[in-house]
């Protein structure tokens, strides 16, 4: 059973490197050829999901040992796979949505001519996202991390002739990068302070480390979720990352690789819970993202774009959740799984919406497209209900809880977290609202695109709906399975471990109280955009509205904090290498071709000044021989 | 007499025909100067010998004469050639090669 | 001993036997300048001189294989010469060098032949007023200066005399007997005389006013010991004279004679060596006489200088080393930095190299001043590397040629890579050992003064010297990149296919560079026998 | 006497050298195949000294040794042997040969108005001097005694030199007489720098021989000797002395490496230089120096290296960061590259002096992983380069979409510089930054910064070059042509397979860390909590 995990880990890569080198042989079967191997790791999962099952609660892992792989001296780093609930949840998020996105993408990219390595490049990241969670040594996970940071890479620049993609997918990389720090620097701390990195030795051992230590690995675990899970600071990469072909965008920056840095964080609770401070910023980290990507979402006229203030803002919730400890692990992972699918599947309608539309993405030139597009409607419409957290649909439950875990949080600080994510679940209803309104109902906005052409839309083919559909749903129906009898609960418990938090504030009214903001948030939305026409032109907005439109100004400042400097600065540096570094050598070459020329005028070509040298020497070499002797 | 002011006497000698050297511009009148630098050392070669009481000093002023003469003739053969082409026996002529 | 009856010299004709040979036939070849007809002279004298320092080379390696170099070592002459190993090593580089040299001499393909037959680099008519009628005449004949070759005689004899002196008196008579041939030699080259015949003036005017300064030395040096001999001197120095006389002990006493007798003589030495700061004639003489000559003075009269200084240094006044050391650091150093700073802007080839073997001489010297056995084997051994690599040099500047003879002047050696890349890739060679790259010949020179420094305790000497190579290295690369890197011009010179005889030169040149780099312990072991003076 | 394998192997390319040279003017492609062919023989030599090199414990430190007399007046044998280090340097340098040659195949034909000189043969030269360069580097390798290793360390310059003066890539700037100056002033910049640190080099290997002659009465440079006499307690060098003779050593190895501040002839050689010469330069020449830290440095003066660690360190520090920030500021292509260099042997230094066994051994790894990698992004720049004519990252733009493989494999050797995980480069700079870390946890916190400005830099390079719109001239830009794919896609292959699983390398590497460590008396630092786990057991 164990081996199965190396070829539910191989099949998508095997796909990735036959397509990549296969070349253009492959164009006409390569997009089968992936989806088929994304499939085939799919089925593996749920043969090993119901291995799993079969088994009691802590005998649920199983491990699996390929190779050794990098072993120095004291240091063992080893190709090894660890598959216990936590990982088994993520592994199937990833390979259902998975191969429904790959499905998806057939008629999504079916016009686009290097579709064959658009599905290479979608098993790299099934790959490298599987790696990521199977992994069972933080250098292993590093991979897979930075894999999927490749894959994103590649896909956010998927259309790399256009400039803005480019640097969409380039500044995506980079920022993740300046998180990777953080792993790398949390991966030398506990090979310093336990001597290895495989997650159970060094989570085992966490009590056993100073607090000081931990707190230390906690905070870099947090700057490297950060930068993957995009949470301020490091979120500025998620909006542009919508460059991508909006498979992609509901893939990898909705669905999966987002919220690995939920799963980082809760795969490391043991150091958590020892490091209190470190949970404290997770927790702080994860409250300021939820509303700033709600704020930005409110304001963004670019559907994708909207959506990914979304996603950051959802990770949020996850983030603080993880934040809490053992009271809102599990909820956080319950979230991030439901979050998958419905965002998933409102990705996919938007991809859906843009298909129909020229490629258009202001949705102030959409306007009444639930008729022409009924499928993208319904299913869109159901992935809507259950991220606002209508009731009894998958983002009630896991959002519920959440907040109920912020409250159990107690005191002043459980007041705080509880209100700040009920202003958030008011804000993500007034936002989701708006982009329904906006897209499916009201007055035809369409302008033709810049070819002159006008959309006609209609709905898509059904390699594209049929996913929606199933995530669809996903959306409606797993919350409720979830929640049932707390399987989900019990499913993770062994791993994360759970308590049960006491809050001032009962079960029923947080759930009283988030349905009541989610109203005031839809009623808000739908007194602007719905009572009254959208106007095709943005108007110009308060201050707030138009910080939210740049990102809160996140970008202006990253220049001006950053670039502008790292600019001036490697052009001085430039300059000093020239001049000064190079100018000392080249100096020192021109001092002596100075000297020399000096030096060789004393050459006059005159025999007699000749004479005089030689009887200058000859009576310094006397002197000096005198001079000796004296001394 | 004491023979150390032939040393002196020497000295001056060997000093003059140093300085004329330097000084002079005619090749013939330095290499007159050089003469007399040697002829200085033969005068000292004899003082020294005479104060040693040994004849080495004697016989080294013999060879010593016999050179200069080999010199003079090699010498005067290299100015003259060099009068002959450029009409002037100025050694400060004789300067194309520099730098 | 009864005044009116002279004791007959004892002379040791074998151990004296190589010098001899090459007197013998200088004397032979003026002799045939007298006799002979013109056609006969060129072949009788190369026939007479090669085969003459052939012999005299066999002779010393004759002598070296009976020992004289080690233990058989001996004070021949009345006490006036010594064969000991550096003497026999010395001449042996010397008479090698000499026979080299006369087949660069003897070179007649290089110049336009005219009427009468091929001719050489030398003045067809040397008394001729350059550009004048006789001179063009002379030409038109196709005259040579077939004289040459028993100056060269002459001239490698006294050098042969130089290494082996012991005592003042020869030491002056050899200085003068290898001086006076070369002021000659210098003056006769048959283009661009002007130059030449100013080099020889030069050359003659500071040689004579540096040798009137050596016998001022040498006449201090009698002053103070009473004595001419290496020995005798050394003795007295050290304060325990043979015999001890009424004069002698006024004199002893007085150590400013020593001082700058010793200087003086030192300084007399250093000038043939060409060390700072009595270099200044090096690169005009260089450039001017013709350039086999510059090849052969170059290497000759370094080796036989150098073998005189070391026994100056070791044999007479090691007594006082620890007052010419320092002094001599100092000379060592300046030549060293001086040699090798001044030659970064020159742009003639000759001139350059003048520069560098003043530069080279500091390296030498620096050698020499380790006062041990394996600082004078490190010496000969840089000697004899040094040697041929200079006339493989020289000989190589010979064949670059454009209309008005030798082209010299650096810029007319741009992309001499590329016309003539065997060639080039010599030269290359030659500089690259002058620069003292690993696997010349160059480098185990430079290795092994440097090590002998530092064994002695020289550590700053090296490291002065390793920086000044650095600096040396600069312009021997600046040559290479001329050579290798530019277009060569379209009026540039060509490479003028020599005779059989400036080959050989050349090729055995590049042998010896190559294998006293590659493979030198056995020449090391040669060096090291012959690291002892006899006293 | 069993068959002097490392002589062979440093003997075939200095053999192929000769009869590639000699190969008439006319028969350029023999001269290729030829000296492709020596190239390829080496490889094989190479392989046969991995495969009988021992790797079990209790097996010799140095391997394959030979022994003869040579100059034993300096006391200098031809003392050669390797270690795990060495063998697998060789291995890289057998290895990127071939490669190198197939890249530079028509580098070095001669223009059309010189075919008629029959005398000039610049690709016989061009080759010739490769495999020249390939040997020395190989000898100096193997070298075990110092001086033999000093002289391989500088003969090795010369060829190089004319390498770079010789055969500058044709996109550089002309002046009037069609000759690149830069080019001529890189490659005496290039000899000069190495020259002076190697001369500097020399006043130590004399002042080296000075004190063991006179501690052990005969002088050695034997370094197996010297070894052992410090193991006994026979020699036993002043403080001073030791200090003097490290620094001189290590300046050599320095300018070598290149270290700040001692690196600016290295974006001049490599901007000047054709590619495959700049990928000699950078991927093999200057690995002796870093090479040459591990093995003498360390081995013979361990209590200087401890002296000198904290300034090594920083100065390695300033590498690293100076180098990526120049690289982000460079306009050429090659000079990017160049400065890229400089930043990654800031991290092998950092490793080889972190004295621990994971900074060691990564270091080691470094070598070999920046070797390939280097070379895979250098030479597909060449071709690049080659193609239209011009160095300058601004004359690019949109070659993906002209040119996709030739992007490909530009990206995956980009990949592979920043260190992405899956490609050698990885696994290297995290056991650098691992034993720098356990011991330095500063200085490895300040290095990981290179990981970021690492992926700016070449993700920049890639983004400028490669993406957005096509550039004007840029049009009908040929992709990669077989001959240029075959000599990239094996070095993209060998980097993921030792990303993937370097155990090989490291098994051959790992004891021979392990004597340089106990040369210098340091053992790795232990983890502040023993895993419960372990502790149970």
């Amino acid at each position: 059973m164990e081996s199965l995990i190396g070829l539910l880990v191989g099949a998508p890569l095997l796909g990735a490197a036959l397509l990549l080198v296969g070349g253009r042989r492959l164009d006409r079967v390569g997009h089968w050829l992936a989806t088929a191997l994304a499939a085939t790791s799919f089925v593996l999962a749920a043969v090993l999901f119901s291995d799993l099952l079969d088994r009691e609660g802590e005998e649920r892992v199983l491990h699996e040992h390929l190779f050794s792989w990098v072993p120095v001296a004291d240091l063992r780093a080893d190709v090894a796979f660890q598959l216990d609930q936590l990982s088994m949840t993520f592994v199937l998020l990833i390979t259902s949505v998975g191969t429904l996105i790959h499905l998806y993408s057939i008629g999504y990219m079916a016009h686009d001519e290097r579709r064959r390595r658009f599905f290479a490049y979608l098993n790299l990241f099934l790959g490298a996202m599987l790696l990521l969670v199977l992994a069972d040594n933080y250098l292993l996970l590093y991979v897979g991390w930075e894999g999927v940071g490749l894959a994103s890479f590649l896909l956010i620049g998927f259309w790399q002739h256009k400039p803005s993609a480019a640097t969409a997918a380039k500044k995506a990389f980079i920022v993740n990068r300046v998180g990777d720090i953080g792993l790398s620097i949390a991966i030398l701390l506990m090979f310093t302070t336990f001597g290895t990195f495989a997650f159970e030795p060094v989570l085992d051992g966490a009590t056993g480390a100073s607090e000081a230590t931990l707190t230390g690995i906690g905070l870099m675990l947090l700057l490297a979720a950060c930068g993957k899970s995009a949470q301020v600071p490091l979120q500025s990469w998620l909006g542009d990352a919508m460059e991508g072909p909006t498979p992609v965008s509901a893939l990898i920056h909705a669905a999966t690789m987002v919220t690995a840095g939920v799963y980082l964080i809760t795969r490391s609770g043991a150091i958590f819970d020892a490091a209190p401070d470190a949970q404290t910023v997770v927790v702080v980290v994860g409250a300021v993202t939820l509303l700033f990507g709600a704020i930005v979402g409110c304001a963004k006229d670019d559907i994708k774009k909207a959506l990914a203030g979304s996603t950051m803002s959802q990770i949020g919730y996850m983030m603080l959740a993880a934040g809490l400890g053992p009271v809102g692990y599990v909820f956080a992972i319950m979230h991030l799984v439901t979050h998958g699918f419905f965002k998933a599947g409102l990705f996919l309608g938007a991809g859906s919406v843009m298909h129909a539309m020229n490629d258009e993405v202001d949705m102030r030139r959409y306007g009444g497209l639930r008729r022409h597009m009924p499928v993208t409607f319904v299913t869109f419409g159901l992935a809507y209900l259950a991220i606002i957290g209508f009731p009894y649909l998958s983002g009630f439950f896991s959002k519920d809880e959440i907040i109920y875990a912020g409250f159990a949080k107690g005191g002043t600080e459980g007041w705080i977290l509880g209100g700040v994510m009920l202003l958030g679940a008011a804000l993500t209803a007034y936002y989701m609202t708006r982009i329904m309104l906006m897209t499916f109902f009201g007055e035809k906005r369409w302008q033709p695109d810049a070819h002159g052409h006008e959309p006609h839309p209609h709905e898509a083919p059904l390699t594209m709906t049929i996913p929606m559909i199933v995530l669809a749903f996903g959306s409606v129906f797993a919350g409720f399975l979830f929640d049932s009898g707390e399987a989900f609960v019990h499913w993770l418990e062994p791993v994360t471990g759970l308590e049960h938090g006491d809050s001032p504030v009962g079960h029923g009214t947080v759930g009283l109280a988030a349905t009541a903001v989610m109203v005031v948030g839809v009623a808000g939305a739908w007194f602007q955009y719905g009572r009254r026409p959208v106007p095709a032109v943005a108007p110009t907005g308060r201050l707030l509205t138009r910080a939210a439109r740049r990102d809160l100004l996140q970008d202006d400042f990253n220049h001006a904090a950053f670039v502008t400097p790292g600019n001036y600065l490697t052009r001085g540096l430039v300059y000093l290498d020239h001049k000064l570094v190079d100018g000392l050598v080249n100096g020192t070459a021109a001092s002596f071709g100075g000297l020399s020329g000096r030096l060789r005028r004393v050459q006059n070509g005159f025999a007699r000044s000749y004479a005089v040298s030689m009887f200058g020497g000859a009576a310094l070499l006397i002197a000096a021989t005198l001079l000796m002797r004296a001394v | 007499m004491n023979p150390e002011n032939y040393l002196f006497l020497a000295a001056l000698l060997f000093t003059l025909g140093a300085s004329g050297v330097l000084l002079r511009r005619n090749a013939i009148v330095v290499f007159m100067c050089v003469e007399l630098m040697l002829n200085a050392s033969n005068l000292a070669l004899v003082t020294f010998s005479r104060m040693h009481g040994n004849l080495d000093g004697q016989i080294m002023a013999f060879f010593v004469m016999v050179v200069a003469a080999a010199e003079v003739v090699v010498g005067l053969a290299v100015i003259v050639t060099v009068y002959r082409s450029r009409h002037s026996a100025s050694v400060d002529d004789a300067s194309l090669m520099k730098l | 001993m009864n005044p009116g009856e002279l004791e007959a010299p004892d002379i040791e004709w074998v151990a004296l036997s190589p010098s001899l040979i090459v007197f013998g036939a200088a004397v032979i070849g003026v002799l045939i300048e007298a006799f002979a007809p013109r056609r006969a002279r060129y072949p009788a004298e190369v026939a007479v001189s090669a085969l003459a320092l052939a012999g005299a080379f066999a002779a010393v390696v004759g002598l070296a294989a009976d020992g004289r170099a080690g233990s058989e070592a001996q004070i021949a002459g009345m006490g006036a010469l010594a064969v000991d190993g550096p003497a026999l090593f010395l001449q042996g580089i010397i008479l090698l060098v000499g026979l080299v040299s006369v087949f660069l001499f003897a070179e007649r393909r290089l110049e336009p032949a005219g009427h009468g037959g091929p001719v050489d680099s030398f003045a067809a008519q040397p008394a001729a007023v350059p550009g004048g009628q006789a001179e063009r005449e002379a030409v038109r004949a196709g005259h040579t200066t077939t004289e040459i070759f028993p100056l060269l005689l002459f001239a490698v004899g006294g050098m042969l005399l130089f290494p082996m002196a012991n005592d003042l008196l020869v030491l002056f008579i050899a200085l003068e007997v290898l001086s006076l041939p070369l002021y000659l030699l210098c003056a006769l080259a048959r283009r661009r005389r002007l130059l030449s015949q100013e080099a020889a003036v030069k050359y003659f005017l500071l040689g004579a006013f540096a040798s009137a300064f050596l016998l001022f030395g040498i006449t201090m040096l009698y002053g103070y010991a009473g004595t001419l001999s290496y020995a005798g001197i050394a003795d007295v120095v050290a304060g325990r004279p043979a015999v001890m006389e009424p004069g002698l002990a006024s004199t002893m006493g007085n150590d400013a004679l020593l001082l700058i007798g010793g200087a003086m003589v030192t300084m007399g030495l250093l000038f043939k060596v060409g060390a700072v700061p009595f270099h200044m004639w090096t690169p005009d003489v260089y450039q001017g006489a013709p350039t086999p000559v510059t090849g052969f003075m170059a290497a000759a009269t370094k080796v036989a200088a150098f073998g005189a200084l070391l026994r100056l240094l070791y044999v007479v006044l090691p007594g006082m080393r620890w007052d010419w050391e320092p002094v001599l650091w100092g000379v060592a150093i300046a030549s060293m930095v001086a040699g090798a700073v001044i030659a970064i802007t020159q742009t003639d080839v000759k001139r350059l190299l003048a520069y560098s073997s003043i530069a080279h001489a500091g390296f030498i010297l620096s050698g020499a001043l380790a006062v041990s056995e394996d600082g004078v084997s490190s010496v000969l051994f840089y000697l004899a590397a040094y040697s041929f690599v200079t006339l493989g040099a020289f000989a190589v500047v010979t064949l670059v040629r454009d209309a008005g003879g030798e082209a010299t002047h650096l810029s007319k050696w741009a992309g001499l890579g590329r016309r003539s890349p065997l060639l080039a890739a010599v030269f290359a060679l030659f500089l690259l050992a002058f620069a003292g790259i690993p696997l010349t010949s160059g480098f185990a020179g430079k290795f092994a003064v440097f090590r002998a420094a530092a064994d002695a305790g020289a550590m700053g000497l090296v490291i002065v010297g390793v920086l000044a190579s650095a600096i040396a290295a600069f312009f021997y690369i600046r040559v290479i990149v001329l050579m290798f890197f530019s277009e060569p011009k379209a009026d540039g010179p060509s490479v003028v296919i020599p005779s059989p005889l400036t080959m050989s030169v050349v090729g055995l040149a590049a042998a010896v560079t190559v294998v006293l780099g590659v493979a030198p312990q056995y020449f090391l072991d040669l060096a090291n026998d012959a690291g002892v003076f006899v006293r | 006497m069993s068959f002097p394998l490392l002589t062979a192997t440093a003997l075939t390319p200095a053999i192929g050298a000769i009869a590639t040279a000699a190969v008439p003017a006319a028969r350029r492609t023999a001269a290729k195949w030829l000296a492709l062919l020596f190239s390829l023989a080496t490889v094989g030599f190479a392989a046969a000294v991995l495969l009988r090199f021992d790797t079990g414990a209790g097996a010799d430190r140095f391997q394959l040794t030979e022994s003869r007399s040579w100059i034993e007046d300096f006391g200098v044998r031809y003392e050669l042997g390797v270690d795990g280090i060495g063998a697998v340097m060789i291995a890289l340098t057998a290895v990127l040969l071939p490669f190198l040659i197939g890249a530079g195949w028509n580098d070095a034909d001669e223009a059309e108005h010189e075919a008629a000189n029959r005398r000039w043969r610049p690709t016989q030269g061009f080759f010739a001097l490769m495999l020249m360069v390939e040997a020395m580097v190989i000898m100096s390798f193997a070298a075990t005694d110092i001086f033999l290793f000093y002289i391989f360390f500088e003969a090795m310059l010369i060829p190089m030199y004319f390498l770079v003066g010789g055969f500058g890539d044709r996109a550089g700037e002309l002046d009037e007489e069609g000759q690149s100056r830069q080019r001529s002033y890189a490659a005496v910049k290039f000899l000069l720098y190495n020259l002076a640190g190697g001369l500097i080099m020399l006043a130590a290997v004399i002042g080296l021989y000075v004190a063991t002659a006179d501690q052990l009465g005969t002088g050695t440079f034997s370094l197996q000797a010297i070894l052992q006499a410090r193991a006994s307690g026979e020699l036993d060098l002043a403080t001073g002395t030791e200090r003097w003779l490290f620094l001189g050593f290590f300046l050599a190895f320095a300018v070598k490496a290149p270290l700040w501040p001692l690196h600016t002839w290295l974006p001049n050689a490599m901007g000047e230089a054709t590619a495959p010469v700049a990928v000699l330069i950078t991927a093999v020449v200057d690995k002796v120096g870093t090479f040459a830290m591990l093995r003498f440095c360390l081995g013979l003066f361990p209590e200087a290296s401890d002296w000198a660690t904290p300034v090594v360190l920083v100065l390695a520090l300033i590498s690293i960061i100076y180098g990526a920030l120049l690289a982000l500021g460079q306009r050429d292509m090659k000079r990017l590259i160049a400065y890229a260099s400089v930043s990654h042997f800031g991290f092998i230094v950092l490793g080889v002096f972190a004295m621990t066994s994971q900074g060691q051994s990564g270091a080691t790894l470094y070598m070999i992983n920046h070797g390939i990698a280097t070379a895979a992004l250098m030479l597909v720049a060449g071709f690049l380069i080659s193609r239209r004519g011009s160095r300058l990252i601004a004359d690019y733009g949109g070659v993906q979409k002209t040119a996709p493989v030739l992007a490909g494999t530009f990206l995956i050797g980009g990949l592979a510089t920043l260190s992405l995980p899956g490609t050698g480069p990885f696994v290297s700079e995290f056991l650098v930054l691992v034993g720098t870390f356990s011991r330095y946890e500063t200085v490895g916190v300040i290095a990981c910064a290179g990981i970021v400005l690492a992926a700016l830099y070449v993700l920049v390079l890639y983004q400028r070059t490669m993406t957005g719109p096509v550039k004007a001239g840029l049009e009908k830009l040929p992709d990669l042509r077989v001959r240029e794919l075959a000599g990239g896609a094996p070095l993209i292959g060998l980097l993921i397979f030792l990303g993937v699983y370097p155990k090989p390398l490291t098994d051959i590497v790992n004891p021979a860390v392990e004597h340089t460590l106990s040369d210098v008396d340091q053992t790795d630092p232990a983890p502040h909590v023993v895993p419960e786990v372990e502790a149970a057991e």
